[in-house]
């Protein structure tokens, strides 16, 4: 997979990508009014990594999306959500809703919800990165039988 | 009663995709007749009034077969050549005939005390919303429904369930998917231990 | 016609645990545990499915008495939503044990795989 | 004091995804070891400061309940969640410890801690969890990362292993799924506390037994039980050494002993049937686990077999509890007793296997074998790490004054005051069984003249040591220590198993 597709595909993937992106977001962003929420607007973000790195090849793919990168945004969207919990204490004790003591705002409403939208936020980022990591980890051992002295790990 | 048939035909078709997906000699019409079933069972989600379910269905379904399916056709060993093995096969339709008379038995069908409630009488709707502290044990989901609104601001229940009254869940929800992408990391280095060759045989 | 259906979502079921303990081959046994997943997300929801029931969201000016009325079960729906993920994780961590499995062996039989292992 | 409770888990966790970033930045990646072994030993003094504190009923997220409905998820810490919890921070601690020099040889270590630390943390979570569903999330995660770490070698058969422990793994838990969701569509309810009282308002059915069925089975799965027990002898020699210590030391008890005896005791209820199924799976597991390892040369599969044998014994202890509490005038002394030894058995097996499992994985380390038949002659070039072997094995083969006797004595002296005269006989036979095993494990790893392999290893680094000699120092005192313990730590446990399914609800509302 080091040359990637055809440039049709790469030229389609090219644009798509960038409204699966979008709509992933949208659909997170919008959670706690419509159906959907952070983990499906992640996974649809994460298929538009998945989609760029099919169409590319893993090579150029890397030059995007780091293998590094997907683990530290994926550490900091849980550590995220955890300090939401944690920030909860601000009103009362662990995962209260600290947004929403001075009202939750009108239900349907976007502006609504208290921390749902920010929890949503942080599902997103954690879900969308975590899983590209993990695909393009994946996507790295496609030859079943690598030839020798290939690199060793860094520790 | 038209949506139960329409579930109906939907679970039947789906039953025929994932028995092809099992006995399919083919690897990868086996990964793809069980994405079939999955995609079934996502329409199905959305006819029983689940459509956060349905979306979240078929994005997992998509990214899971892309998955699947790359492992199968970048490999060379596509056909399952044993099919099955005698005595597990008969411990499974022995465990399966059990489990289905027990199941016959719990729902029943009839309602009655003790069992699975009826299909569409969920026990949810048993609940005394007007019960204050005296009859204790009420269905907590019929107050999330009629509250959910104005005490966390969502108007989507589900995730007013998922995200505030019971958002410890969710943290391990998100720790899960954490868990397993540091596993398959952890899975996925060549090299275990230091100073040993990677063996292949 | 409920118990018909009930009736087929354990049979998904069983199809799931045949797939996983009797077949001997690492791809069958991945979607076998897929098919494990669905049935008993399933199950769950439709322990909370209401007959003409609206999906669990409130609408324009409804108020949650009258939701409370009409919707589904949301409850079960939030624990599928967990399920679902953590099925999402499973498979990649399956997907990428097959992989290292071949790797390995070069095969996904089992009983190939314990044969060269001796 | 109520507050930090769920930090037990949060804890864990946002360390875990802090040890993930802190591999990414080159001046912090050092420092990952530390900053686990300091989370986990904030932990342990977590669950030590709980255990004198006298904790109302916890609900997450504000939502506290009024008697009609139960909206948040509970959070548990009673006498039981504070014992389960020192017990497996406790051995988390011990075996990070170990991990600091073991896992030198491995690459990617900070991997490794990160898992560790999502996995204690996920156990802190089931012994908290006052949930059905919350239950099974937990469980969850600390089965994925047991999957995980049990493959951490890379090496073709840990894969395997690792392979087939997460099939089966998984079977276990779609069970218990689907009977949370039978118990739900009967009950309406998730808290554990308020399923109990309304299972006792509707009675037994055949929905409920249906459940319990499914849970059992489940959970049975995840403790390997005699005829769920296939995994077991494979994936836990696989692991590293720490790792084996965690499953078999604590992971099995937490997900699979705890989860059974809490479930049974203080949700469903004891009766008749559920002590039956307990006594029966308890005694195969004892008997079955005991004779497949005494044919076992690899020091690992045998310490793997025993310890399905030893959980049988506390398996045993509760049936039979069970049974005593489910009689028309229950005798509520001996079954506290059985519950005492059942409970004191889960903590000395705690300090004891994991303790054991250790000390092979130095061995494994300095000697390059784990077969038995290489070993030989250990006490003269290893002397620390072959006199902790020794009191380990006297430990686990009940030999006084070894913690170990005292535990499988008061079993014993349980099931004989429960009249079960027959699985007393049965519980003493294994017993012997089990004396005869350790001491040829003793004959073939320290006395005799040493091997060619064990002539040239030397002493396990300093750290690993120290990890083994403070299990040492655990074994020996928790024989002596026994009336402090149940004051503090096995009573308060085994009351609130006493109380059935008024437990729960005892607590003070906040």
């Amino acid at each position: 997979m080091t040359s990637g597709m055809t440039p049709i595909v790469k030229n389609t993937a090219r644009l798509v990508s960038g409204f699966i992106a979008i709509f992933g977001i949208y659909v997170a962003l919008t959670g706690h009014i419509s159906p959907g929420g952070g983990f499906a607007g992640g996974v649809i973000l994460a298929a538009a990594a998945v989609l760029i790195v099919l169409a590319f090849g893993r090579q150029t793919a890397e030059k995007m999306i780091t293998e590094s990168g997907c683990h530290l945004y994926d550490a900091a969207g849980a550590a995220g959500f955890l300090l939401v919990a944690v920030f909860g204490y601000l009103a009362g004790g662990f995962f209260v809703n600290f947004l929403a003591r001075h009202g939750v705002g009108t239900a349907g409403r976007f502006w609504s919800g208290g921390t749902i939208i920010l929890s949503n936020l942080f599902i997103l980022v954690k879900v969308a990165a975590g899983l590209a990591g993990a695909f393009l980890a994946l996507a790295a051992f496609r030859r079943a039988h690598m030839p020798d002295g290939h690199p060793g790990e860094e520790s | 009663m038209g949506i139960e048939y329409l579930i109906l035909l939907l679970l039947v078709f789906m039953l025929f995709a994932l028995l092809i997906a099992v006995e399919a000699r083919d690897l990868l019409s086996s990964v793809i007749s069980v994405g079939a079933g999955g995609f079934a069972l996502s329409v199905i989600f959305l006819l029983l009034g689940a459509p956060d379910l349905a979306l979240t269905q078929v994005v997992v379904e998509v990214v899971a077969l892309v998955l699947l399916i790359r492992l199968v056709v970048t490999r060379h060993d596509t056909t399952a050549e044993t099919p099955r093995d005698a005595l597990r096969t008969g411990v499974v339709l022995l465990a399966g005939g059990v489990l289905l008379v027990g199941v016959f038995v719990a729902v029943g069908g009839t309602g009655a005390a003790g069992t699975v409630p009826r299909l569409g009488e969920p026990v949810m709707a048993t609940a005394d919303l007007a019960a204050g502290q005296t009859t204790p044990g009420q269905p907590v989901a019929a107050r999330y429904l009629a509250r959910a609104g104005e005490e966390t601001g969502a108007a989507n229940a589900v995730m007013a369930v998922l995200l505030d009254y019971r958002a410890y869940d969710t943290l391990g929800e998100a720790t899960v998917i954490f868990v397993s992408i540091l596993g398959a990391y952890a899975v996925l280095r060549r090299i275990g231990r230091r100073g040993r060759k990677e063996a292949t045989i | 016609m409920g118990i018909a259906i009930y009736v087929l979502a354990f049979s998904v079921l069983l199809v799931g645990l045949y797939a996983v303990v009797a077949k001997k081959n690492v791809i069958k046994v991945i979607v076998g545990v897929l098919i494990l997943d669905y049935a008993v997300n399933l199950v769950l929801v439709l322990v909370g499915y209401r007959t003409g029931g609206q999906a669990p969201i409130l609408e324009n000016g409804q108020s949650g008495a009258e939701l409370a009325a009409r919707a589904v079960d949301p409850l079960p729906q939030a624990m599928v939503l967990t399920s679902i993920v953590i099925g999402l994780g499973l498979t990649a961590m399956m997907v990428a044990m097959a992989i290292r499995l071949y790797e390995k062996y070069g095969t996904f039989d089992m009983n190939r795989i314990r044969s060269l292992r001796g | 004091m109520a507050s930090i409770v769920p930090l037990m888990v949060g804890l864990p966790l946002g360390v875990a995804f802090a040890v993930v970033a802190m591999a990414h930045a080159k001046p912090l990646k050092r420092l990952t070891g530390l900053v686990a072994v300091l989370a986990v030993l904030l932990n342990f003094a977590i669950a030590l400061a709980l255990l004198g504190a006298d904790v109302p009923r916890i609900f997450l997220g504000g939502w506290g309940p009024d008697p009609a409905r139960t909206l948040g998820i509970e959070v548990l810490c009673d006498g039981l969640t504070k014992m389960m919890a020192v017990t497996i921070n406790a051995v988390a601690l011990v075996s990070l410890l170990f991990a600091g020099a073991y896992m030198r040889r491995f690459t990617k270590v900070w991997l490794f801690q990160a898992l560790f630390l999502l996995m204690t943390g996920a156990m802190n979570g089931v012994v908290l969890a006052g949930d059905l569903f919350n239950l099974f999330v937990f469980l969850e995660i600390a089965a994925i990362a047991s999957y995980a770490l049990v493959a951490f070698g890379c090496e073709s058969e840990e894969l395997e292993a690792a392979f087939r422990y997460l099939v089966l793994g998984t079977i276990g838990s779609a069970f218990i799924l689907l009977g949370v969701t039978v118990l739900y569509s009967v009950t309406g309810q998730l808290n554990m506390a308020a399923v109990a009282g309304k299972l006792a308002a509707i009675g037994p059915g055949p929905a409920v037994l249906l459940a319990a069925a499914a849970l059992i089975g489940g959970l049975a799965l995840k403790a390997a039980m005699v005829p769920f027990h296939a995994w077991l002898p494979d994936a836990h020699p696989s692991a590293p050494a720490p790792i084996s210590a965690m499953l078999s030391g604590v992971l099995i008890k937490a997900s699979g002993v705890y989860a059974i005896a809490r479930l049974i005791f203080n949700v469903f209820g004891p009766t008749p049937q559920y002590a039956a199924i307990l006594i029966v799976l308890g005694a195969a597991s004892m008997v079955i686990g005991m004779l497949m390892a005494m044919g076992q040369w690899d020091l690992k599969r045998l310490l793997a077999y025993s310890s399905i044998s030893q959980a049988g014994y506390i398996i045993l202890a509760f049936g039979v509890a069970a049974e005593v509490l489910s009689r028309a005038t229950p005798d509520r002394a001996v079954a506290g007793l059985c519950l005492f030894g059942g409970l004191f058995h889960l903590l000395n097996h705690a300090a004891f296997k994991s303790l054991l499992f250790l000390a092979s994985g130095s061995i494994e380390q300095q000697v390059g074998t784990r077969q038995l038949k290489e070993m030989g002659g250990l006490t003269r070039r290893m002397k620390v790490t072959a006199f902790c072997c020794r009191i380990g094995a006297l430990s686990i083969a009940g030999v006084p004054p070894f913690n170990g006797f005292f535990s499988k004595l008061i079993i014993l002296l349980g099931l004989a005051m429960a009249q079960q005269y027959v699985l007393c006989a049965i519980a003493a036979a294994v017993a012997v069984g089990t004396l005869l095993m350790y001491v040829r494990v003793q004959r073939y790893v320290l006395e005799g003249p040493p091997g060619d392999r064990v002539a040239r290893a030397g002493e396990a680094p300093a750290l690993m040591c120290l990890a083994l000699v403070v299990l040492t120092i655990v074994c020996i005192a928790a024989g002596l220590a026994i009336v402090p313990l149940r004051e503090h730590l096995l009573g308060p446990a085994r009351d609130v198993l006493l109380n059935a399914t008024n437990a729960l609800s005892m607590g003070a509302m906040p």
